[in-house]
């Protein structure tokens, strides 16, 4: 099973992208908060959970996703969110609190909603994986081919709403695929002091399901895993579990301080950084040469600066908007 | 044609099940699912007969995973669905209580409004049959302190059919609480009051409308579902004597009819809250704190309060009916307030 | 592995003992609740939910326990509370709401609690599970050999805590034994309308613990399966998980109307009585006589009586002490 | 003596931590687990220096698995233990709350006294730092409303470390909840009143006690924790202006210090509620509906309430300033309330 070049090419500027997203708000979230870090000030406020390494989950099955397909993501949302086309201008401005925001500035950056192309996330650990399923269920009732993708980390699968929405999805044959990102950590809390089994895949077995296990962050064996889960879910044939392995290059959220994990830790999972690795093995392959590559990297740049500079200069709701949007009627 | 109408009665599970119908019937994209509403037409009877009208497809049998089906009804009721879900008895709640007040009820707010979430969440509330602290609770507070969801408790299978289709063509997540000694069942107390006029064709009651249950002049008596029932007894007894109660059915925790409670507060100048869910930090509360608010200087007594006292609903049955209050109680409470001025 | 004759006839009484109990429940239930059945009348009012057929898994496990083993029990817990050596009068005293009950009559059948015996139980499916999983903990850190029983019934193995307590209990490698009971029904909802799994012991693979299968309903195979999860639980092996095929011959609760289930459906499960079964293997091995059963069943029946006599001769609490014991101080 | 213990400043989550580990000396049967209370030292910092004092045997990093960590808590309570328990954000408390409302704060009534629950369930409570709906509340009513549990809520350092103490050593259930901004901490608000003298021996405070945190004779303004805070600063600028404003920190909801807050309304007359959680069905209705109960006839003018307005926490830092109750606010109603007569 080979990879379609646009695919490919695809993948590898989607993950540019997303790292130039989340780079650039690594900056910007320290607008304000230097030299003293107060986690309630400067341009966006609150916590800040970024995905630096971990783009492959995200591109390796969102390239198998259409605009009808629903993908419900956790605390850490921006590489789904950017994959899945999210509109980032919108984002971006919910993020720094702006009137033109996705949610006018109500959600901020764990609440990112965006019904066109059937995003949501959640702040709390595990409960996205129900509302996949229901959205899958919806599909099913309504009898088309739709998908949905519940993204967790690895700790979530130790969440009763995993169990729970794995056995419903199983049972009514609905077509959800849980990503599983184990990136070895819940905040501070090792996978192995958290989780009773090597790979959350092997839980599988307990929903008559298949689980498929991607190693070493790879965006490739991630999309070929997604690919064959995509396909068993638009047939019919049910969920799949996928857990792959990839890197927090970061801390769990910005302001960590990471007593908790070694020095050398981080430097030697950057030094297996899939974004070099994707190129390397595109050119390589000659797919493309330096020049293309390049040429899509600024485009995408562009994309995200554009972003940036549609939030600051978005203005700020009027305060007297946070009584609205309660209810419909 | 109106006679004949007059003459249908029906129970209240009765009422809320033909609601159900009703509406799968104008759209397909109502359904129900939750823990025995197929073969056993629920618990309480809330899907009574569905089963046979609709099929397995649209009323769906779960299993015991409230996280996990009332997370799909949100998940479906975001793609535009519009799902039915019962919680098989309210007390259960804290087992997917994440689901119903972070998602269910922010969603629509976070997402500024962006998002819709057309479902509602059924759930058999009450107590008086001894079935103990983890089966009796009414928990009204419990949801109405959370914003983002209308909660609603009709009392009447009149209100109980009419809100229902409310619930269920309403855009907003809404909490349907139903009182399992309302609903008329066979194997329970037979009450008249569970019983009533029900037209056969779908009609509406609003969702924010408290019910003037009866007038008087005397005191206003506000309660909600079996504390009405009660409150009505009373006032029976109380006009025997020459007081006249006046009788709110307050229906809707969320939105609260305020005016309704103040309206009659400036005509009796006495207030009475009763409430089947526990006293501190509970309805009772909410209503003293409003009038206190806002009509204080209308009042010609202090407000009283009767509700459970703060404790577990204990099992026995003289335990048990000497923390809820009963028609007895209220007569007594209301007898007293007159007294001490 | 041979069992013991004292065990078996252990056993065997003990199952008549339950039954007894239950079928006299029966009829007590009944009293006030007829001609017109309503679940708030009469001498025991609320919910009863009956273990008639049930007998093999509280029996099979609790053979092997000491006062100083925990179990906690969900909303059918007669059969366990009796095999674990509960109070029977004050059980009995509790179901009838008397003052000398379990709880002072505050519990109720549901609520039975007996810390002289460490038994407890719960009214909501799954609750029990974590708690099984304290007292584990408990055993662990005060370093003795103590283990911990939740019994569940098949429903409740689709439950969040069902998930988030096997996988605490195998991490910290507790002594903690979960024995779910097959008996097909979650009130209603058949086993395989709500398990996307054949068997729950099959879910042990999500935790990287043993799981074992008892078939129909043999009180012998779950002597033996029972024994050897006590002793790996004592030996500091960690959790097991026990399913046990069993019949329940009643409805799910007093009063259930059971038209979800086939005329024949109970008959049949009725000539497999584990009773009887168990009283012919004795006999055909020759263990003992007809004389000292009928002898041994008199006696049990004799205390399930007295039980019965001691809730109804008791007196009804103070309505006041309804304000008691919410808090110690 | 006296005076170096004057000079001896801790910060809220020190204050609290130090709590634990002097109980933890005391008593092996008390032990700590939760999410990141290990080498983290809590998210909060309420369990900062203790696994190197007490190693992972006794300060036990969790999975993510409220439900079963704190079932577990329960259940080893029950065997006699005395656990702490971390729930990180009560805003979660959806994922565990059965284990929390239905087991630990009900088994002591159900089993009519026979099994002890003495344990302790911390909390961080709290917004005002942008981290929106689902990390920003304080939920103190939907906890205070259900009966069987403690529920404390300390403000200041000196409170925060003598009433862990005597939530530890209590033998009943106690929802301990801190806030986050009271904590101290090096990367939130830098507030005064996180810092404070905090003796280094163990010491109790009663957990159902109210204090009276400033004296005044025209207006009563109850609060908790950041709302006192406020409440005090409003009130120095108001005594600028003559207005002499008593300021009641509540410190515990349930038990509920009714005493304290009925003398001080029979003194000045006047009654101003506030709260950083919703406002209805809580806790300033609660307070409204006892003073309109028993102190109806004291009252000069109509209770005032200030909380928030019924809306899920917004993110953005406008939305949210709009809705919390600030100093501002506070200062505002009272000369309002004034006015009014
Ligand atoms: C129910 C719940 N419990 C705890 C938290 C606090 N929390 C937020 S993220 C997180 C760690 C999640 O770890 P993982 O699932 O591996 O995702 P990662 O952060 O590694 O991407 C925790 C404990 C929460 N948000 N919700
Ligand atoms: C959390 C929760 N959900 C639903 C219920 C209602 N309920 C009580 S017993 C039961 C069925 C349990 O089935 P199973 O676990 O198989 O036990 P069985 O009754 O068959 O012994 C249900 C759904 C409950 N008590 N608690
Ligand atoms: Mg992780
Ligand atoms: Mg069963």
């Amino acid at each position: 099973m080979s990879i379609p070049r646009e695919k490919l090419l695809w993948m590898y500027e989607m993950m540019v992208k997303i790292r130039y997203y989340e780079e650039t708000m690594e900056e910007v979230y320290m607008e304000g908060k230097t030299p003293a870090f107060n986690i309630g000030a400067g341009t966006v406020p609150g916590e800040m959970h970024l995905s630096n390494g971990q783009e492959p989950a995200a591109v390796g099955i969102c390239a198998h996703l259409t605009d009808e397909d629903t993908v419900a993501s956790p605390h850490r949302p921006h590489h789904h969110a950017i994959a899945k086309g999210v509109d980032l201008n919108r984002m971006t401005a919910e993020m720094f609190g702006k009137a033109t925001g996705l949610g006018k500035g109500k959600g901020g950056h764990m609440h990112l909603f965006d019904p066109r192309v059937k995003f949501a996330c959640s702040g709390i650990v595990g409960a996205g994986i129900p509302q996949a399923v229901g959205a899958a269920l919806a599909a099913k009732k309504r009898g088309t081919d739709a998908v949905a993708v519940a993204f967790i980390g690895e700790g979530a699968a130790n969440s009763g709403a995993f169990h729970e929405s794995l056995n419903l999805a199983a049972l009514w044959k609905l077509p959800v695929i849980v990503v599983v990102e184990d990136n070895q950590y819940g905040i501070s809390v090792p996978k192995d002091s958290a989780t009773s089994v090597e790979s959350n895949h092997l839980r599988a077995s307990a929903y008559g399901i298949v689980g498929e296990r991607v190693d070493d962050n790879n965006p490739i064996e991630m999309y070929k895993a997604s690919e064959r889960a995509v396909e068993r879910a638009r047939n019919g044939e049910g969920p799949t579990i996928i857990e792959i392995e990839t890197y927090r290059f970061l801390g769990h959220f910005q302001g960590d301080p990471e007593l908790y994990r070694g020095e050398d830790e981080v430097p030697s999972l950057r030094e297996k950084d899939p974004i070099d690795r994707l190129k390397n093995y595109i050119l390589s392959e000659g797919l493309t040469d330096e020049v293309e590559l390049t040429e899509r990297e600024n485009r995408v740049k562009a994309l995200v600066d554009e972003a940036y500079q549609f939030a600051r200069e978005s203005e700020y709701p009027e305060p007297e908007a946070a009584l609205e949007d309660l209810f419909s009627s | 044609m109106e006679t004949v109408k007059k003459q249908r009665l029906l129970t209240g599970n009765k009422a809320m099940a033909e609601a159900i119908a009703l509406e799968m019937e104008r759209n397909e994209e109502v359904f129900v699912l939750g823990e025995d509403v197929g073969k056993y037409g629920g618990i309480f009877g809330s899907t009574e007969g569905l089963l046979d009208k609709f099929g397995p497809e649209r009323i769906m049998d779960t299993p015991i995973s409230e996280t996990a089906f009332i997370g799909a009804a949100i998940g479906a009721a975001a793609e535009g669905m519009r799902p039915i879900t019962e919680l098989m008895f309210v007390d259960f709640f804290g087992v997917c209580m994440d689901q119903i007040y972070n998602h269910m009820a922010k969603i629509p707010y976070m997402s500024g409004g962006n998002v819709k979430m057309p479902m509602v969440l059924m759930t058999a509330v009450g107590g008086e049959y001894n079935d103990a602290a983890q089966h009796s609770q009414t928990l009204y507070a419990t949801f109405a302190h959370l914003p983002g969801m209308k909660v609603v408790a009709p009392t009447t299978p009149y209100d109980l059919k009419g809100m229902m289709t409310s619930a269920i063509r309403d855009d907003d997540p809404v909490v349907f609480m139903f009182h399992k000694t309302l609903q008329g069942l066979g194997w329970m107390d037979q009450l008249d009051a569970a019983v009533g006029h029900v037209p056969e064709e779908a009609y509406t009651v609003p969702l924010g409308k408290a019910n003037v249950a009866r007038e008087g002049a005397d005191v206003t008596i506000v309660g909600i579902q079996m504390m009405t029932v009660y409150a009505l007894e009373a006032a029976e007894r109380l006009a025997e004597e020459g007081i006249n109660v006046e009788v709110i059915d307050l229906r809707s925790l969320v939105p609260l009819d305020k005016e309704t409670i103040l309206e009659s507060v400036r005509k009796t100048h006495r207030l009475l809250v009763v409430d089947e869910d526990y006293l501190s930090y509970g309805m009772t509360a909410e209503i003293s704190a409003i009038v206190a608010e806002e009509a204080l200087y209308d009042l010609d007594s202090p407000i009283k309060r009767l509700a459970i006292p703060d404790v577990p609903i204990p099992y026995s049955r003289p335990l048990e009916q000497f923390v809820v209050p009963s028609a007895d109680k209220i007569y007594e409470a209301v007898k007293e307030m007159l007294e001490e001025d």
